[in-house]
């Protein structure tokens, strides 16, 4: 039994999504890995060509479906920008508390499938329980738990509800009360441990050069987030701190992804305290002309979105920069040269959402 | 009155004689492993038989034990024909 | 104690009794009847069939009653570990949806009976079938020799443990054929990490039951079990080959912390990935039973066995038997799963020195002369 | 870094080739380069002003001509390049960055699925999104669905 290929995918309990990822394994040890991506493109850049600017945004809330909100805001900053408005304070703090219950929810997600990804299945059930509640406030805000489609062009579809925040300070108590439970079941765990340290290492150069973001960068130590290196609503304002580690292997980036969800509830609730009175919204103008790019730190990167307007009601050309798919580069890099076994935690460590990747 | 001890012996001198010529016979390594093991299985059943349990149960444990690890040398040093074509 | 052949004897006996008595009066008229009725009442035929009862009622314990417990418990008890309520199926004639889900598993069992067997087309057809059964029948072989109490057991073998051992050791022999026959990429490297796992662990559990071995004096199971109701359980002198033996078992029938061959992240469900319907059902089965006969042997080699006040024997052996269960269960549901690598450097750099240990510790309390 | 900065520092070596600079934000900088020179461009601002992070790779469907967009992100001095490279419709053809950055050619894979355009110098270009034997570039304008 020399090399052999095995088709990881499209159909394999591994991937979190519809793609296929090709390793070629000489006994355990991986030599060669390919990742095959299409198998969810649904064409959203050209769909975007026919719609109009405030349609496209419950399609962005599909592009990935666990962190929607994010994506849907990403392109409201970035019409924004075309548009050359200015959205209401509230507005920006509510977009901020929304986001940050989303990355919560995504976060949890991602523990939910890395669980299991290592053999640790109660894991998935404990985020799974938290993720119920992080929900729970964002339906309060928006009326939906999965594509919210909650921002607009010029603010936010609709206030938060007057007990919002009695509610949100309530969740976040518990959610930064279960966090001992996690460090126990975690990081007291030898054998998670053994799992995750020291594998699927990632160096800070072959990071930058890869054109990696997100968590997977910062987990090689480069202390990168997009909210405080090119701000964006009211990020700037909130008293916070960018997660680094600085070993680059699985269990960094496990660690970046945890303390970045308790670094989440800090900004919620700063967020909560600061929040001002007022409108949510303003009105857009029709049509804009002219181009356009705004960046924000998605759940899983930076996500960058492009847009070009031609003085119509549907934008001329919407390009959407997928942090997936960027860090999808960086996965045969680290593959190389680990066991099989440790593909799931790499790949898990990772995030893989094809959703956004395929667009 | 039935010979029992007779007729369990034919049965499994029939079965072992049989395994072991497949052992020989077998095209492939791998099945020659696997009658191998039937037929080292068979003879500590005959062991029983001749009342030394011990020694029946040591050579079920040792040698059968032990051709897995043949199996694992089989697979390794063959190859089978439909692995190496590419995935359809 | 429950004499289980004197009990298998006397249902051998009425059995026959009735059958011999029907044929002598029809004897009166057809005399061979009377000659056949005569051989049935033989104290050889007699015992044969007390031994195929034995067999069956053991079969029976094994497969039917205790495999429904123990899959029932493990389903509330992890379902509880993942604070969710786990099976939940009412009885067929309640309407309300709540309940305790016994007998969810027979429903699970029937789904699978009623599957189509599909066998893949590249297969090697033939040791694809075998290797279900081999897996199978080894597992419940194991009961043969268990003692559930001095009397209730099938055969009292003289060398009962390695027996147990050697009958052990068949079924990563089946997890090869099957991993290979089933000519998958997911299965053959389940298979090898099967036979590479089973070379790693069949020795410190051996390693382990020595110390015991030299304790008790014999490799008879009941001796041992005699032998720790005169003096103490094994388990108290011998913690450190238990929690070797605990380990070493774990990994023997592949449950979580170990269960690479069948690593459902990565390699699907790992060597029975191909099959489906009742083999299926049957390998899946096979693991609990597995499962249980480890947590019957530790109870036999270190927890004293049967021995217990007031309960019967074989009610102690059964609590004391479904704690351990419990315990690999618990074990199995909150720690992740390990690689190939640190199995392999667990079982030789750990475990098999902390078995010599344990037998050191064995040998020096025989040699001091306390056992 | 502020954008005006950046536009000096490009100015003084690629003199008249960097054209249309414009100022969207702080500091971001938009320019234009014919697409010849875009390879030493780009090196020269890896290496120069360490813009390590090539974040984007676009193609817009212009009515005259393709353009490419590289968003280009330097961490280190926190500015952002929008870089324009506009390409005729009979030829399209660009230098690969994977010279220069090696997660461009991931990028460069998905504007070639897309737009059609032959990054020259790519290591592997494929299809990736659509199927290898699929006919058509879907985002262009006169692909009709």
């Amino acid at each position: 039994m020399t090399d052999i290929w095995i088709n990881m995918g499209p159909q394999h309990p591994m991937t979190h999504g519809l793609f296929n990822l090709r390793v070629r394994v000489d006994g355990e040890i991986i030599v060669d890995a390919n990742p095959l991506l299409g198998y969810l493109h649904r064409g959203v850049e050209k769909l975007c060509e026919r719609r109009d600017y405030t349609q496209i945004i419950p399609l962005m809330d599909r592009l990935c479906y666990v962190s929607s909100l994010t994506w849907s805001h990403a392109y409201c900053l970035a019409a924004e920008e075309l548009m050359e408005i200015e959205i209401p304070e509230r507005a920006k703090y509510l977009r901020v508390i929304a986001l940050e219950l989303q990355r919560i929810a995504s976060h949890l997600m991602w523990l939910a499938a890395f669980g299991p990804d290592v053999g640790m299945f109660t894991a998935f059930l404990y985020a799974m329980r938290e993720r119920e509640y992080i929900l729970d406030m964002l339906q309060m805000m928006s009326g939906a738990r999965m594509n919210q489609n909650y921002p607009r062009i010029g603010g936010v579809r609709n206030d938060v509800p007057p007990e919002f925040t009695d509610k949100c300070l309530k969740v976040m108590d518990y959610f930064d009360g279960k966090r001992k439970q996690y460090e126990r079941l975690f990081d007291d765990s030898a054998i998670f441990l053994m799992r995750t340290q020291g594998v699927g290492y990632l160096s800070k150069e072959d990071a930058m050069d890869l054109g990696v973001t997100g968590q997977t960068l910062r987990g090689s130590n480069v202390p990168i987030d997009m909210r405080t290196h090119d701000p964006y609503e009211v990020y700037d304002q909130l008293d916070w701190e960018v997660q680094v580690e600085k070993d680059g292997d699985c269990y960094s980036r496990y660690k970046v992804r945890m303390n970045e969800m308790w670094e989440s509830t800090k900004i919620i609730r700063g967020a909560l305290k600061k929040m001002p009175k007022g409108p949510v919204r303003v009105k857009p103008p029709k049509r804009p002309k002219g181009e356009a790019f705004r960046r924000t730190e998605d759940a899983r990167g930076e996500a960058l979105i492009y847009i070009v307007g031609q003085g119509e009601t549907s934008p001329y050309r919407v390009k959407v920069r997928s942090p997936v798919f960027a860090n999808l580069r960086a996965a045969p890099v680290i593959l190389k040269g680990n066991t099989y076994a440790d593909l799931l935690a790499i790949m898990g460590s990772i995030d893989v959402c094809i959703g956004e990747t395929d667009k | 009155m039935v010979e029992w001890d007779l007729f369990f012996f034919i049965a499994l001198s029939v079965v072992e004689v049989v395994a072991s010529i497949l052992v020989i016979a077998s095209k492939k390594l791998v099945h020659s492993a696997f009658w191998l093991a039937i037929t080292l299985i068979t003879m500590g059943a005959i062991y029983i038989l001749l009342r030394s349990e011990f020694i029946a149960v040591v050579q079920i444990l040792v040698y059968a034990g032990a051709v897995p690890v043949l199996f694992v040398f089989g697979i390794m040093l063959t190859r089978r024909k439909m692995m190496e074509e590419p995935n359809e | 104690m429950i004499d289980l052949y004197g009990i298998s004897y006397g249902i051998g006996k009425w059995f026959m009794g009735i059958i011999a008595a029907i044929l002598d009066f029809f004897g009166q008229w057809i005399q061979p009847f009377q000659g056949l009725a005569d051989w049935l009442m033989r104290w050889e035929t007699l015992n044969v069939l007390a031994i195929t009862i034995q067999v069956v009622i053991v079969f029976l314990f094994v497969s039917i009653i205790n495999l429904f417990i123990i899959m029932w418990i493990e389903r509330k008890m992890y379902a509880r570990l993942h604070t969710r309520r786990g099976i939940m199926l009412p009885l067929p004639f309640r309407k309300v949806q709540k309940g305790t889900g016994f007998l969810q598993n027979l429903a699970d069992g029937m789904k699978l009976i009623q599957k189509e067997n599909i066998t893949p087309k590249n297969a090697d057809k033939w040791m694809y079938h075998i290797a279900p059964a081999i897996i199978a029948t080894t597992s419940i072989l194991v009961f043969v020799a268990i003692p559930l109490s001095e009397t209730f057991v099938v055969a009292n073998l003289e060398g009962g443990l390695i027996f147990v051992f050697a009958i052990l050791a068949i079924a990563p022999f089946a997890v090869l054929v099957g991993g290979w026959a089933s000519n998958n990429k997911f299965t053959l490297i389940g298979g090898m990490r099967g036979a590479a796992q089973m070379l790693s662990y069949e020795i410190p559990l051996i390693l382990a039951a020595v110390g015991v071995i030299l304790l008790a004096g014999s490799l008879n199971l009941v001796d041992i079990v005699i032998a720790q109701q005169q003096t103490i359980w094994f388990g108290i002198p011998l913690i450190l080959g238990l929690l070797v033996f605990l380990v070493a078992i774990v990994a023997e029938v592949e449950r979580l912390p170990f269960d690479i061959p069948e690593a459902e992240a990565e390699l699907v469900e790992g060597w029975a990935t191909e099959y489906g319907g009742m083999r299926f059902g049957l390998i899946f089965v096979a693991k609990w039973v597995r499962t249980y006969a480890g947590a019957a042997l530790i109870t036999i080699l270190f927890l004293g066995g049967w021995s217990g006040p007031i309960l019967p024997g074989e009610i102690w052996f059964i609590i004391k038997s479904y704690i351990v269960f419990i315990i690999i269960v618990w074990t199995t549901w909150s720690l992740p799963r390990t690689r190939m690598d640190q199995v392999l450097e667990i079982g030789w750099k750990r475990l098999l020195p902390a078995a010599l240990i344990s037998i050191a510790i064995a040998a020096a309390l025989k040699w001091v002369g306390w056992f | 870094m502020k954008g005006t900065e950046v536009a000096q520092a490009v100015k003084e070596k690629f003199k008249d080739l960097v054209s249309n600079v414009s100022f969207p934000r702080d500091r971001v900088v938009r320019l234009y380069v014919p697409r010849e020179s875009i390879l030493p461009f780009c090196k020269f601002l890896r290496d120069e002003l360490s813009c390590e992070h090539l974040s984007l790779v676009t193609a817009v469907d212009w009515p005259e001509n393709f353009e490419c967009v590289y968003h280009i992100t330097s961490y280190l001095e926190e500015y952002m390049v929008e870089l324009h490279v506009k390409i005729p419709k009979d030829d399209p053809k660009v230098d690969s960055l994977s010279p220069v950055w090696k997660g461009a050619d991931f990028a460069e894979w998905e504007a070639y699925d897309m737009m059609g355009i032959t990054f020259v110098g790519h290591p592997d270009l494929r299809r990736i999104l659509l199927p290898e034997d699929y006919l058509y570039y879907p985002l262009r304008k006169d692909f009709k669905g």
